[in-house]
């Protein structure tokens, strides 16, 4: 895929770590890339966040696990994954010789699970940086990091210390205030954040008068219908970050990933759209890289909002 | 298995190495009783790499997931695949009302389908219901290796009933059931199994969970047990194995989750937790 | 609209008044009810909930204020309303006469402006009871009162000193945990709560560069995208409240409404559904009550889930 | 007008009164250049009810909004109303597939439409692209009662003009300009303004934004400022006056703001705020 002439389309997310592209893949929408390696799907792509690796394997939750809402869909897979022992040994060597830097989503229900994680496969061949997802509905406990500064803070400081790598955190949009926590990852070591996981949410089954989903019914929602809000989130970050953002929410098309360039993100990890098309990242950076040449893009910050040139309301 | 073994099992074999994902033109809509109905899509390739019991992911536009749909038929002379659906919400309707020339995206084959004899012997298909729609492939293949196929097809009420008319011809024996007993004997499939299972080489089923979990209940013990195959639904993000949606129960605590859209649809009935299938709604939300 | 035999539709939201039906219309989607009345189409309404009312008149946001978004909409309309002494004196003296009661819902940027506005029309003929919009994300401030408990609760309690009259507070769901405000403000003395207002958006455009929407470019989400978080907000209400609960976000139809019965609300209120239908509350009520008929509800009540019966993972 | 004046002077004239909320079959699509196009409905009672400037919201489906588009023909004895509409999006393309016999929901007649001649005189239309759609309309009535009636005809290139084939018969003058040049004379409508403007009794125009503020600002000083009314755009919820999302600036500063649904979307151009309409987005988003 040819980049428009002058037009330098990569982008530095911190650690000396440069995607060629904004565009990656989000964490639990790619596995760990090896169908779509497979595929012959993987060469354009910015960067992939793997699935969420936790220190022992973990069997997810029961299903039924997914369901589809307007416009999005929730998943409570329950970080289903076998363990970073497996990571370790059979994907990182694969992913060694890929052009595409991974990125390991890391899960776990205390400080020390994160350590742990990280430690084991910090400096192996394939393994380009982290991506601390502290903000998993799914678990229990798996809030708490996500939704108070302090945990937050405590968990990006101490993976922090257990690796030289770029270290992405993130975030739960499930919060009052994304920008205090943004903020507390930031101060902790943090080279970048991810925003955002997904939303809380239910579904009901009117016919059996209980949520779909089992357990307390509550899984993570995605897709266009998260959109608006996560821009707002990433609008919000901007404000107050100086490390870049990975805008994450509902990216489908080219537009969805242009905008989140508007409202501020540095580069844009495409989700669920993974799901109804194997092809969706291809056809969001081929339509990122035609809108630069065609507009004359320098770089692609020149797309981003400098914020309100007058008041609020009127 | 353990889910690292799973894991480290699937390696490398990807289902989408050999699925195509294309837009495919209608070809034609058959409306059969209440909301059930056969449609076809012009894909040639497609038509030439499905097997029995494999499945397509359809999708009608950007505002949805992709649906997985068994194929009833694989033609690859005319260059159609089919398949045979009800509608019951949102994308079965919008597929309802499909036009000649109408396109959509088939994301498939995908999943493991059923197994095929070596050498002819007998095979027993069981439909329920919808359940029905893998089986004219998979009889259209059984007969095509010198196969004995007896079709028990079985459904609450004849209107739910897969057409007797679409049935393929070269049936060693056919018979109908229905819970109402309005058509055929008034009996659940499973009360209608032939009294000589031994006879069976294979035994297919198809059909809401809780008539494969009888089903398995009955055979589990005997001499057939090792035979049956079933095809089972679970709800899909994907249909390709990245989103981890689909997990179907495997019996021993640790072993966790087979993912159906790649370990399945079709499993030996053997292979999987019953006693957590059959709780699991019959009719997915 | 008939109910059926030996079935009571009604709901208590507490100090003696009891809606006809559990289907109501939101503030803000139904203006003062004056144009419905006009169509005939106030008479099956459980109740109607105003267009948030302040002290002062306000001229409201500057345009645009409205934009589409994947199954749901942004708006930002900044309380253009007429103030309280209109209300009073225009507005209360025709739902005197009304066979609906209507709620008015209240807004202001101190806690001394709710309690003008509630003073100003308590004991009014025509004025049923306050909802107390704690929740606006549309004028600055605004926010404050709905996402810290201690400001809920101060401007729960300084509102219930003001009125003997029905006190419904409609809660934000741009909050770390809706139920930590829910639980304030019934323990200072709402008889009800509404959840939920919208959430945190924006609408980027791209040609534009900047945000679709005025000032700072957010606004608030509504409609079926909002439906999946809505519903987990009020089943979480659900476990730690006594009180009533109003469902609020993206009913449409019967089905929605009944979701919002199982997830644990007493009653809902049809919201943005009202624009591209405006008869969308009577065919939701009507749905309703012939799904009660036919599946032979006793009250409302019975569709309950009364949470999980097994552990949340498996 | 104060804002609270504004909410009194509207208590209980409600626009809904006379609104017909109504599923109507699509009569006639006629597709024209790029992706403009002309659709028809069969809705007997609204085509009686139709004023011209008066506008309907068209709904296609449960997942969006209703969208506002002014009546471009109300033909009482065929029983139709038809909309001349630019597929500019989601909505607008979904419509332009429609097929004979397809249903939309229309809820209309909605808005305050242009005022009409007591007694006949020299009308002239100012159309900027998609502007002209409520002029056909408009003509037919006023050519009804006698008036002469000049249309300038205006758009970026030809093919976003209004068709020269379809402007009613019995027109006074018409004449046609493109910014481009290659239709008639290269200029813009505001460019192109026929000298005597005192001769006409009434302007009405309807165009972008833009175009309208700069007809203004020739207009505003001369003796045809009190004469021109034109019709505007606003992002619209509801298009019934209860939402309070399509608000249009009025000039002083304590005003606020008018709703476009209820006492537009045709205006004075003396009491609207040209400074910021001007600077409102021209094509919204
Ligand atoms: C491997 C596989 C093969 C399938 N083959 C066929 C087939 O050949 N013919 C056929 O008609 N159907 C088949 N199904 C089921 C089919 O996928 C669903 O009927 C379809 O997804 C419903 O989509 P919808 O948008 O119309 O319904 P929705 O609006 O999504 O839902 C409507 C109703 O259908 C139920 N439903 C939705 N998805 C499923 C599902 N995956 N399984 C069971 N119920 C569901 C919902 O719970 C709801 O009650 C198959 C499913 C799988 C997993
Ligand atoms: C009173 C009124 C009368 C109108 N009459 C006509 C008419 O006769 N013919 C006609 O073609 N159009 C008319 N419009 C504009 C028409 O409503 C929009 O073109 C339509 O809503 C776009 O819908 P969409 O889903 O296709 O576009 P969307 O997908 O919603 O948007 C596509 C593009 O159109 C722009 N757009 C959306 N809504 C509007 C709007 N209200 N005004 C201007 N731009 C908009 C968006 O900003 C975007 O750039 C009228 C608008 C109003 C308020
Ligand atoms: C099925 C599924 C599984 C996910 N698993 C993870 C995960 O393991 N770790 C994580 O940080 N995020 C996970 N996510 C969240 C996504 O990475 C992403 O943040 C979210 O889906 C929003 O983006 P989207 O709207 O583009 O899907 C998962 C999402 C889905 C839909
Ligand atoms: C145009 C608009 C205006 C609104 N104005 C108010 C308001 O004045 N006060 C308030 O409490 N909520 C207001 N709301 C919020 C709604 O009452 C409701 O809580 C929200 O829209 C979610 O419900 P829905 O998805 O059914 O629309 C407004 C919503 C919309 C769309
Ligand atoms: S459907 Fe996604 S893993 Fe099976
Ligand atoms: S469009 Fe809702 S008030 Fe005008």
């Amino acid at each position: 895929m040819s980049s428009p002439p002058d037009f330098d389309p990569s982008v530095p997310i911190g650690r000396g770590l440069v995607l060629r592209n904004p565009v990656a893949v989000a964490s639990g929408t790619f596995g760990f890339g090896l169908e779509a390696e497979a595929m012959g799907q993987i060469d354009h792509l910015g960067a992939i966040f793997s699935k969420g690796t936790t220190v022992e394997p973990r069997p997810g939750n029961r299903p039924p696990r997914i369901a589809e809402t307007s416009s999005g869909m929730l998943n409570s897979i329950g970080l289903q994954n076998p363990g970073v022992e497996l990571v370790a040994r059979e994907y990182a060597p694969r992913w060694a010789d890929w052009p595409v830097p991974v990125l390991v989503n890391v899960a776990g229900a205390s400080v020390e699970e994160y350590v742990r994680v990280v430690s084991r496969l910090d400096r192996l061949p394939g393994v380009a940086g982290f991506e601390l997802n502290i903000s998993c509905p799914n678990i229990a406990h798996g809030l708490d990091f996500g939704t108070e500064p302090g945990a937050a803070a405590r968990c990006t400081a101490a993976a922090r210390a257990a690796t030289e790598l770029p270290l992405v955190v993130k975030l739960s949009p499930n919060v009052t205030d994304i920008a205090e926590i943004g903020h507390a990852v930031e101060d902790a070591g943090a080279d970048a954040v991810s925003a955002v996981n997904t939303y809380l949410g239910m579904k009901i089954s009117l016919r059996r008068r209980r949520p779909v989903l089992p357990g307390a019914g509550t899984a993570g929602l995605s897709g266009p219908a998260i959109k608006p809000m996560a821009l707002a989130a990433v609008a919000r970050l901007r404000r107050v970050l100086t490390i870049p953002i990975l805008g994450i929410g509902g990216v489908a098309s080219a537009e969805d990933a242009l905008e989140y360039l508007v409202a501020g993100a540095d580069a844009v990890q495409v989700g669920t759209a993974n799901f109804s098309d194997p092809s969706a990242s291809r056809k969001v950076l081929e339509g990122c890289l035609e809108f630069a040449r065609s507009q004359g893009l320098g770089r692609w910050s020149d797309l981003r909002w400098r914020g309100p040139e007058e008041a609020g309301t009127a | 298995m353990t889910v690292a073994q799973a894991e480290a099992a699937a390696l490398g074999a990807s289902e989408l190495e050999r699925a195509l994902d294309l837009e495919a033109e209608c070809t034609r809509l058959l409306a059969l009783e209440e909301d059930l109905f056969e449609v076809s899509f012009w894909a040639p390739e497609m038509a030439r790499r499905a097997r029995p019991g494999e499945f397509a992911q359809i999708w009608t536009g950007p505002d949805h997931l992709r649906r997985p749909f068994s194929f009833s038929r694989a033609d690859p002379e005319r260059g159609t695949v089919s398949f045979y659906i009800g509608a019951v919400g949102r994308v079965t309707r919008r597929l309802r009302r499909l036009r000649e020339g109408e396109p959509v995206r088939l994301l498939g084959p995908l999943g493991r389908g059923f197994s095929l004899p070596q050498e002819p012997g007998r095979s027993l298909l069981l439909a329920g219901g919808l359940g029905a729609a893998p089986f004219p492939l998979l009889a259209d293949w059984l007969l095509g290796r010198g196969e004995a196929v007896v079709w028990l097809n079985g459904a609450r009420s004849p209107a739910q009933l897969y057409p007797p008319e679409l049935l393929p011809p070269g049936l060693a024996a056919r018979s109908q059931v229905t819970e109402d007993g309005s058509l055929g004997r008034a009996a659940r499939v499973t009360e209608a199994l032939p009294a000589e299972l031994s006879q069976f080489h294979r035994v297919y089923a198809c059909g809401p969970n809780p008539m494969l979990a009888a089903l398995w209940e009955r055979l589990s013990s005997g001499s057939a047990a090792g035979r049956l195959e079933v095809s089972i639904e679970a709800p899909m993000g994907c249909g390709f194995g990245t989103c981890l949606g689909c997990a179907v129960p495997l019996p021993s605590e640790g072993a966790g989750y087979a993912l159906c859209c790649r370990q399945g649809p079709v499993f030996p009935a053997g292979s999987l937790d019953w006693e957590r299938l059959r709780r699991q709604p019959a009719h997915l939300e």
